[in-house]
């Protein structure tokens, strides 16, 4: 499954780059398993991803929490915390 | 009226103030963040979603407005980089009496640091470039609204 | 810095927030307070006592400089006749964080309703003139903060 | 004693002056005694202080309860709740 990734805050400073798109195995199936992945793929996912806690997600534009589904998901954006205001 | 913006223009206070008081509402509260030049800072970035970001503002506003039957409500946040001094963040919320106004302009500024899609960087005198982190007491902040 | 007021001239927000602001503060909360045309309402008139009204208002002002720390604070009351639109009062406060600007805006307009020598009477298109009642709410409001 | 009074929105239209000098009586000690003795003083003193609940007191500047005494005061203003803001 093809599926686009866009990383904000310092998990783009960590993944070197605003966007990719990714082809995931058939077995990721949330977020959960999402940033697992990341995190084995190579050295970059590895610091970026290495405490899945302190990551956030939304899927299609919409926040979602780690159990959240990846089928039919067009894009996942990949951020910390947010600190705006 | 409900206005909106996302921008990397400065925030004209005194414009939005103008703008949004035309209506000439009985109770007014505001709220202005500003960059503080803490620790010898010397630029704050702003980023955000250039999607997300607008959508999340404006789903707080609307929020913001039913939940205190607002007669106007202004929400402008600026991203990019600042420099001390600068505004971040205008809310203004207008209603019949104080309550309403007061309480939504303090909602709105707590969960716009916990919901809304924009992250701080800070680079300081020395060279020095670090991602703020969030506060637990923002979390703590922003979660009493849903009680 | 604390500036306190009360005058029968109109408030000039813009300059008063000019002013305010001077220092860049963090972050700044206001509350401006309107004469509504409500019920055909002509006229706002707003009695006071020429010493004990300013004392009043200082007294307040310092307690919310001291309580939240803050780095500046403004507090203007309009007496005398006013018509639907004109500004009636005016706080802003400001500090490092916005929790105690936040706070001190709100503890000043609920207690400046019910410690500090004013009164409101309202004069109608009809010619009828009313002093306006206390609420109960303003109390309980004005109340919280001793808690 | 002699007592300078002042009065305040709807009290002071009821009594018809903004202020007055009065001879009190040895006998009225407190607050609560004065609004008894000018409700019973003459036609306007009843029409403002028939309920003595709706008044509140400052003794020389100083908010004060229905308690306070009027031993060494020397103005004492009284007028209905307050209504600013």
């Amino acid at each position: 499954m093809a599926l686009n990734l866009a990383y904000f805050a310092w998990v783009r400073d960590r993944m070197g780059v605003a966007d990719e798109v990714v082809e995931l195995p058939a077995d990721i199936a949330d977020l959960t398993a999402l940033l697992t992945w990341l995190a084995g793929r190579d050295e970059r996912g590895a610091l970026a991803f290495a405490e899945p806690q302190r990551i956030r997600a939304a899927i299609d534009g919409v926040m979602m929490g780690p159990g959240a589904p990846l089928a039919d998901a067009r894009e996942v954006a990949l951020f910390p915390p947010v600190t705006g205001g | 009226m409900i206005r909106v913006a996302v921008q990397p223009a400065a925030i004209d206070v005194g414009a939005e103030f103008d703008l949004h008081d035309a209506g000439g509402h009985g109770a007014s509260a505001s709220f202005i963040g500003r960059v503080r030049g803490d620790g010898d800072l010397t630029e704050l970035f702003l980023e955000h979603h250039p999607a997300m970001t607008e959508a999340g503002l404006g789903d707080l506003a609307h929020a913001a407005a039913d939940r205190w039957q607002l007669a106007a409500l202004t929400l402008i946040h600026r991203v990019g980089a600042m420099a001390p001094g600068d505004t971040i963040v205008l809310v203004l919320a207008s209603s019949p009496h104080r309550s309403g106004a007061l309480a939504a302009c303090e909602f709105l500024i707590d969960r716009l640091k916990t919901d809304v899609m924009l992250w701080k960087r800070e680079t300081f005198a020395d060279g020095r470039v670090a991602w703020v982190e969030a506060r637990a007491g923002d979390e703590v902040r922003a979660e009493r609204w849903n009680q």
